[in-house]
């Protein structure tokens, strides 16, 4: 009617405020009793980071381990889980070298191995683990109806993967207990590294009896699982938190000092656990490269640790893409620098320029692996990118280069990679780069299928040996998704499967890891690290290659580190 | 005995401050009325009817709106500007008011029953189940049927002319002296018109009540008026006796005004005859009469001059240069009283 | 005062009609009368046509390719200095130099700053660390660089994301166990931002070599708003973002309320059972959770290599959003229907087309561009929402959303890359919502009196 | 009048059926069409192994039967197996993560339709005035900046808040108390706080300046009892229909506030979901939120009823 203001009329303003105090009243109620719901739904953490009084500390995972189904687990986080929860026959210690786990000692021999169980150790029921517990954990990972994803890890043992192809029944398998405490493997092939692979969660125990109980819902949840590692798991809220107490039935004392470890949270946004840790609510916490900054100026103590994983693009070998050409591939090589990449577009400090498929913290015969076999300096040279690739383009008969497709994954890195390096071939080699950006599912049904030419993607270590990446170009190892196909390589390959003599078979690594180089298979981006910060009363914490991403079963409250 | 009437106005002003300046929407205007007596407002849409009398009952919004000079005396007492008697709110108690569209003057959200008890619990301290008693009491009062029904009913379960009744009602459930009516029955159909307004005059038998009814239908006036008042861009042009005004109108706007209207004494070939033009621009009322530019007897005078109120005979007043003593201008159906009487 | 016979003398001829005449208005005359007259919709019209000029002209005028990466300047924010020194290209450096105590070999540059030490009193190796404050009492090392197990490397080239400043190296010796001690050295370094004369030809700056030679000053590229986390210039991204959220915010809404308004007047003008029947259909997908069925579809239509997504995205929309306006004109045309004009023009024997087009349509038109406008802020943050949860355009292709995504993460250290980008987005969700907000004033004839 | 009402309900809860259908339909087709595999994995599997995962999942089958045997499933309440969480029946996420969402949605529609009706209210009794001008500035500016930026800088200031005071007043993160709560609800509330208080503000002046209002005035009703008997009551219905709706969005459309604030809900689940082509979890959660949105609009229908008497009685 008018835009002229009008006169203020207190008493509805005062109903007004009436009304409000009501809604304030009202609110505090609901909201008090949603607050009783919401107890048994989440995790009322108190006591903060650090709770020396109690001898707790609150931790934050990345995601909610989706399988604590150990014959089934896959991933990091459930591996992590089960690192502190559980044990097989080998297990790691905190400068990653193997030591007894449920085995005391162990022998492993051309054609088998024979593990001698230890004792004490116990089901968080108090009954013993036995052999009989392993074989019926290892039968049950090749039974078909069981559909473990990771059962190829066991193939080694005889029968296995025919017993996975419904070809022969479970019992064939070669595994055998003698008595409780023996247990006998019976290898396809010889497998040297055998002792490495057991400390894996695909070979952890199960308890027959306990698993029959479970009515189908073994790893469910806190209390469908028994434990017989460092921690029990006394509570797990699914993606809120989970609660691990010492295990006082473990048979060690050499790890789990900490009475109570609480997940507080869980959740993947590296925002939001920074922000917990600026809090003190949680112990530690990654720092991504942007946090750096803010990280040295509340003068944090910064760590490090590589992550075990290695990035490279892969490229397809496939008829009809360009990148089966080898002149091509150098030129692919030759025209980045994975120096400039990881140090300006990642900025990332953790991170090492990758140059072989190999990550420097591999073991050889003696000592580090590269530093027995240094690889091939990588050269980034432009002028002789482009002669390699006008030779490709003279074999291929083109006129022009097609476009090239770049798969890539949807994380912030993936993306990144895929930028840089589409910018990278557009200006050193003129390039067309198209990028492809997959969900992650769609990404991995892309490279089975072969629709990419070059596909940004990274492996990390299942065991600690060096075949946990050398075997991985093998003409029948179907994680070659660009399916290269080299006798040499094959040739190669067997020997390092099956050589007893160490230092014959770090020669055939060695000659794998220069012949990724002169093929070209890879060109690799970086081996992944963390940056990260620990809550400096929190010692003994370890960031881990193999295994669980992070490991609390060596730390320690220190109240002296308090200031 | 010429006691204080029981509503005396007395040069009455009201604007309205708005983006392209004031509005002076009602000029001087003085009327009054007594119990069971009926004051009938007439005149063109906007000539400042409603105004006037919402200005009386407190409904103007300050701002916009600004009131005064003036008084408006309820039994000699001010209630200009506060509407407040003896720390007694006088609308709803002494001055019950129904309104032009009943569809859209209730609550949509309140029984029947509750909205016309409300002036009840408000004035009278009525306690809820007492107030709705009364209530029902009253709609009966004012024939509709069913009463304690249809006080449980909302308002849109009712016709137009049970919602006027409903009004009505409300208006003087408190037993006011005076009810004002601003265009009861514009919004209701000829039948409906016709009971509404035996209804009122009923109630002011019963009551002797006073009430002002503003209607731009001078049939309407004819039926219920004792006195009349027309009104012309927020001035008053002519007042008096409804037989004065209709039957010697003394101003040539109401001679416009009977001339548009359809009479039904005589359905032969009827002739309506429209005034043309339009009222002034109340943004900057013209100095001289207001209706100079629509007159057919515009004279010299009328241009600039602002015409005096010319009292003709016993309370019949006209706001016209006509009525000059030196007037002689040739005007046969304007009402010249001074030479004939 | 007196009157004279003069006085009362009649007027005749033509008066002056004292009367408010205003000229007769078509509907969006007036509409277009009351807009101008609201003086927050004209400010936020102003804008929105800023917006797109923004969009559509801005990069003819600032024509600086939005993919390229100047990684000499990686997010740089608004007006920093950008003299460099132009120094000799790259040359790997394998730890040649004199030993000694921890010193800098050569210059320090933005390109690389060596280090170079001898083996600290006991330690198993050393850690490089960098800093940008001087080592203090909590032993606050800075962020670890390299970590090297053993004392046979004692050097160390830091290329990693060098700025022009001061910064604190210090190497640490490492103890028996690999861990950290107390033991350190430390060195404050300042570094000039260098460049080469191939990266200054490569990035335009100069033609040839010639031009200058090593040891001249030269300016960076000029990047008015920053650069993003790659060095891209945040001005020209901010332009191709603009086209991607703009192209969403504005075809997307445009076409599915196209699609309801012709979905609806055929079920309000067809009636009877075939509008029973699409407006069941159109109650159906209402019913369907829309955030939930927008990724579901957006990673059902899939993304192809080199394409935006923006596609799949706008016919994502297009298919969940149309009943909304299908049901308002759907209602309005069964209210025009029964409108008197309607059916006067219909017993004048008016063609079906001709009263759709001619009385209905028109009719609705001014509810239809008040949700247009109103949908084109809902759709700008669906798509950022989208960029939020890694499901929006693909790289490099920007937009607003996925740079305010990209821009949280450097919400404390280079705010620049948020703000900009989730200003963009609020202005033109504001100028759109106050525009909306106007036209419904200016269009809804109930509206017209009040405020 | 009674039974019309109870004829009405199951009129209305059959065609909510069909429009489940509908959902369950589309979405089970929408997902079978995505390409790509839920069951890959980083490692590649043997088609021994894969063979072994496919019966697992029935993916074996024709679709057509696959769709079948899911519809039979559906129609007892079974939303299968999750393909990511093995060993967990969607059926038990659901149950466990919706009331997480459901309360945070509920504290947030709270949050948003109380402070929508007042600050709606208050703008519009100080209309055109400096608290007007303020409030409606602060509400432009809630519906201006995406969801994600609010949370981010919300979560901030927090941190921020608590460093200052020195000790934790407010969680920053988190889930399992009151003071969880409230942060995150009020980010999530606040575009529809911002919303209603617009819609607030223009009913309450349309309805400030109303024929009833001033018959209510010229009853002499004290302008306390105006306000709230008269002008609120009326001002609110409009707000009343538009929270329907907004319940069920806010339920669902929490994403954002979960994945920043940590908060264990319903709404995470799917976005990881989705990353992991979980068709289980995917369709289970879609349908389940499809019903419940269908549901709510029903409830809030009949609620109406009970609040506008125009519309009780038609």
């Amino acid at each position: 009617m008018n835009a002229q203001p009008s006169r203020t009329n207190f008493s509805a303003l005062r109903q007004l405020a009436l009304y409000a105090l009501y809604v304030v009243f009202g609110l505090a109620a609901v909201v008090w009793l949603l607050g009783l719901a919401a107890n048994s739904t989440g995790s009322a953490v108190t006591g903060g980071a650090i709770d020396a009084e109690n001898d707790a500390i609150t931790i934050a995972l990345r995601t909610e381990p989706p399988q604590l189904d150990y014959g089934r687990a896959t991933d990091s986080s459930s591996l992590t889980v089960l690192f502190h929860t559980m044990e097989g026959l080998l297990t790691y210690d905190d400068e990653m070298a193997l030591i007894p786990g449920v085995a005391e000692r162990w022998e492993i021999r051309e054609d088998g191995a024979t593990f001698w169980l230890r004792e004490d150790a116990r089901w968080s029921n108090g009954e013993p683990v036995t052999a009989h517990d392993f074989v019926f954990a290892w039968r049950r990972v090749q039974d078909p109806a069981t559909a473990s994803a990771y059962a190829f890890i066991m193939y080694p043992v005889k029968n296995a993967e025919a017993i996975n192809r419904g070809d022969l029944p479970r019992e064939t398998l070669g595994v055998r207990a003698v008595g409780d405490r023996i247990l006998e493997v019976e290898f396809e092939q010889p497998t040297p590294y055998f002792d490495k692979l057991v400390a894996f969660v695909t070979f952890y125990p199960i308890n027959e009896a306990f698993f029959e109980s479970t009515g189908g819902r073994f790893g469910a949840d806190a209390d469908m699982l028994l434990y017989n590692g460092p921690y029990l798991m006394t509570e797990w809220v699914h993606s809120a938190s989970m609660r691990w107490e010492r295990n006082p039935g473990y048979w060690g004392d050499h790890k789990g000092f900490i009475d109570t470890i609480n997940v507080g949270y869980i959740t993947q946004d590296v925002n939001a656990r920074l922000n917990l840790f600026k809090d003190g609510q949680i112990a530690d916490t990654q720092l991504v490269p942007q946090m750096l900054g803010e990280a040295m100026e509340r003068r944090w103590q910064i760590d490090r640790s590589m992550d075990g994983t290695v990035f490279f693009l892969q490229l397809n070998f496939r008829d009809g893409h360009v990148t089966a050409n080898k002149n091509f591939r150098k030129a692919l090589l030759l025209a980045q620098d994975p120096v400039e990449f990881v140090y300006k577009a990642l900025k990332e400090p953790s991170y090492m320029p990758a140059v072989s498929l190999f990550p420097y913290w591999i073991r050889g015969a003696e000592d580090y692996f590269r530093q027995e076999h240094p690889p091939i300096p990588h050269e980034y040279n432009v002028a002789k990118a482009r002669e390699h690739l006008e030779l490709a383009r003279q074999e291929l008969g083109l006129e022009e280069f097609p476009p090239i497709h770049l798969l890539a994954d949807d994380s912030p890195l993936g993306s990144i990679s895929a930028e840089y390096f589409q910018a990278v071939y557009a200006r050193n080699l003129g390039l067309e780069m198209r990028i492809d950006k997959q969900i992650f599912k769609q990404r991995l049904a892309k490279m089975d299928a072969g629709e990419f030419d070059i596909v940004v993607s990274g492996w990390g270590p299942d065991y600690d040996d060096a075949l946990t990446f050398g075997d991985l170009f093998s003409s029948w190892n179907l994680n070659n998704r660009g399916r290269y196909s080299s006798p040499e390589m094959d040739a190669l390959i067997r020997i390092a499967q099956s050589e007893l003599d160490p230092v014959r078979r770090m020669e055939a690594f060695a000659r794998i890891q220069d012949l990724v180089r002169e093929d070209v298979v890879i060109v690799p981006m970086y081996e992944r690290g963390w940056s990260f910060v620990v809550d400096p009363r929190l010692k003994g914490f370890k960031r881990r290659a193999v295994g669980p991403e992070v490991d609390y079963t060596y730390a320690r409250i220190d109240e002296q580190a308090a200031d | 005995m010429t006691a204080a009437p029981l509503l005396q106005v007395e040069d009455l002003h009201v604007e309205f401050a708005t983006h392209g300046g004031t509005v002076r929407a009602v000029r001087g205007v003085d009327f009054s009325v007594d119990s069971n007596r009926t004051l009938a407002i007439v005149g063109e849409s906007g000539c400042g009817k409603s105004v006037s009398v919402q200005s009386i009952m407190g409904l103007i919004p300050v701002p916009p709106g600004r009131i005064g000079p003036g008084s408006a005396l309820l039994r000699g007492q001010e209630i200009l500007g506060n509407n407040v008697v003896n720390g007694r709110d006088v609308r709803g108690s002494e001055i019950g008011m129904i309104f032009q569209d009943p569809m859209t003057s209730l609550n949509p959200t309140m029984t029947i029953g509750a909205q016309i008890a409300e002036p009840l619990q408000v004035h009278r301290g009525y306690g809820a189940g007492r107030a709705r008693e009364e209530a029902i009491r009253l709609l009966e009062s004012c024939r509709i049927p069913e009463a304690r029904k249809r006080a449980g009913q909302y308002p849109f379960e009712f016709s137009g002319g049970m919602l006027q009744r409903a009004m009505i009602a409300m208006a003087i459930s408190c037993k006011p002296a005076l009810l004002i009516a601003d265009e009861p029955t514009t919004a209701l159909d000829v039948t409906i018109q016709s009971q509404i307004l035996d209804l009122m005059r009923d109630l002011q038998r019963e009551t002797g009540m006073a009430i002002i009814l503003i209607t731009h239908d001078l049939g309407v006036v004819a039926r219920m008026a004792d006195e009349v008042l027309v009104m012309y861009a927020g001035e008053v042009v002519e007042k008096g006796g409804v037989d004065d005004v209709f039957y010697r109108s003394a101003h040539p706007y109401t001679l416009g005004l009977k001339a548009a209207m359809p009479s039904n004494r005589d359905d032969s070939a009827q002739v309506l005859t429209p005034i043309d033009g339009s009222p002034p621009d109340l943004f900057a009322p013209p100095g001289g009469c207001g209706y100079f530019a629509r007159c057919p007897y515009a004279m010299q005078a009328c241009e600039d001059n602002h015409p005096e109120s010319f009292d003709l005979h016993a309370d019949h007043f006209a706001r016209c240069w006509l009525h000059h003593e030196d007037c002689d201008v040739e005007a046969t159906d304007v009402h010249r009283t001074t030479a004939s009487e | 005062m007196s009157y004279g016979a003069a006085d009362f003398l009649p007027v005749s001829g033509q008066r002056d009609v004292h009367g408010i005449s205003r000229p007769s208005l078509s509907y969006l005359q007036d509409a277009w009368l009351r807009l101008k007259a609201n003086r927050r919709a004209l400010a936020s019209l102003y804008l929105v046509l800023g917006l797109l000029f923004f969009t559509i002209a801005g990069p003819w005028i600032w024509r600086v390719d939005s993919a390229v990466q100047d990684l000499d300047q990686i997010s740089q924010p608004p007006g920093v200095d950008r003299a460099a020194l132009i120094v000799p290209d790259y040359q790997s450096w394998d730890g040649a130099g004199e030993a000694g105590p921890l010193h800098v070999v050569g210059d320090a540059t933005s390109q690389s700053v060596r280090l170079k030490w001898d083996a600290l009193p006991g330690a198993n190796g050393h850690r490089v660390y960098r800093n940008i404050f001087p080592v203090g009492p909590e032993l606050a090392y800075g962020m670890p660089l390299a970590e090297f197990f053993d004392n046979t490397i004692l050097y160390h080239e830091d290329r990693l994301d060098l700025r022009p400043g001061r910064y604190f190296y210090s190497v640490v010796a490492l103890g028996e166990d690999g861990a950290v001690t107390a033991n350190y050295e430390s060195l404050t370094v300042d570094v000039r931002r260098v460049t080469t004369l191939a990266e200054a030809v490569d990035r335009g700056l100069i033609e040839n070599g010639d031009q200058l030679a090593v040891g001249d000053s030269i300016e960076l590229q000029l990047h008015p708003l920053g650069t993003d986390y790659l060095g891209r210039d945040m001005l020209a991204r901010l332009m191709a973002g603009a086209r991607v959220s703009l192209f969403i915010g504005i075809v997307a809404p445009a076409l599915f309320v196209l699609f309801g308004v012709v979905f609806g007047a055929a079920a309000g003008f067809i009636g009877g059972r075939v509008d029973q029947f699409m407006m069941r259909f159109a109650d159906f997908v209402v019913a369907l959770p829309f955030l939930l069925f927008m990724i579901l579809f957006k990673i059902a239509f899939g993304i192809g290599p080199g394409e935006s997504g923006v596609m799949p995205m706008l016919v994502a929309m297009v298919v969940l959003l149309w009943p909304a306006t299908a049901r308002l004109v759907r209602g309005q045309i069964l209210q025009l229907r029964e409108a008197a004009y309607v059916q006067a023009s219909q017993l004048l024997g008016a063609r079906t087309n001709y009263l759709v087009l001619r009385h209905m349509l028109p009719n609705t038109l001014g509810v239809v561009l008040v949700t247009l406008t109103f949908e084109i802020p809902k759709a700008i943050f669906v798509e950022a929402f989208l960029s939020f949860i890694g499901m929006g355009v693909a790289p490099p292709t920007p937009s607003w959303g996925s740079m305010s995504n990209e821009g949280i993460a450097t919400m404390l250290t280079t705010p620049h890359e948020l703000i900009f980008p989730a200003l963009f987005i609020s202005i033109t969700v504001l100028a759109f919502n106050l525009l909306g907000d106007g036209l419904r004033d200016a269009l809804d004839a109930r509206m017209r009196n009040a405020g | 009048m009674r039974q019309g009402m109870a004829w009405y309900v199951c009129k209305r809860l059959l065609q909510g059926v069909v429009t489940v259908w509908f959902i369950a339909t589309a979405t089970f087709f929408a997902m079978h069409n995505v390409p790509g595999d839920p069951l890959l994995n980083d490692r590649a599997m043997t088609p021994a192994i894969r063979a072994n995962l496919e019966a697992r999942y029935g993916l074996d089958q024709p679709l057509f039967n696959q769709y079948l045997i899911y519809l039979g499933n559906l129609a007892q309440g079974d939303f299968g197996i999750s393909f990511t969480q093995e060993n967990r029946q969607v059926n038990d996420i659901i149950r466990e993560h919706f009331p997480v969402s459901a309360t945070l949605g509920i504290l947030a529609v709270l949050f948003a339709a109380a402070g929508g009706v007042l600050w709606g209210a208050l703008t519009a009794l100080y209309r055109n005035r400096m608290p007007d001008y303020v409030i409606m500035f602060l509400v432009i500016l809630g519906i201006s900046v995406p969801s994600f930026v609010v949370a981010a800088l919300s979560q901030l200031g927090l941190v921020t808040l608590n460093t200052l005071v020195g000790r934790s007043l407010l969680p920053v993160a988190g889930w399992g108390s009151v003071f969880h709560m409230l942060t995150p609800a009020l980010v999530l509330g606040l575009s529809t706080m911002a919303y209603l208080t617009r819609l607030m503000r223009s009913s309450m002046l349309e309805i400030i300046d109303s024929d009833f209002v001033r018959t209510a005035k010229s009853k002499g009703v004290p302008p306390a009892l105006i306000f709230s008997r008269h002008q609120l009551r009326n001002a609110i219905l409009p707000v009343v229909t538009v929270l329907g709706p907004q319940i069920a969005v806010i339920t669902t459309g929490g994403f954002v506030v979960e994945l920043v604030f940590a908060i264990p809900g319903l709404g995470r689940f799917f976005v990881e979901a989705v990353q992991q082509l979980d068709y289980t979890v995917i369709m289970g959660t879609t349908v389940f939120y499809g019903a419940f949105l269908v549901f709510m609009v029903i409830v809030v229908d009949l609620l109406y009823g009970f609040i506008d008497p125009r519309v009780r009685l038609q």
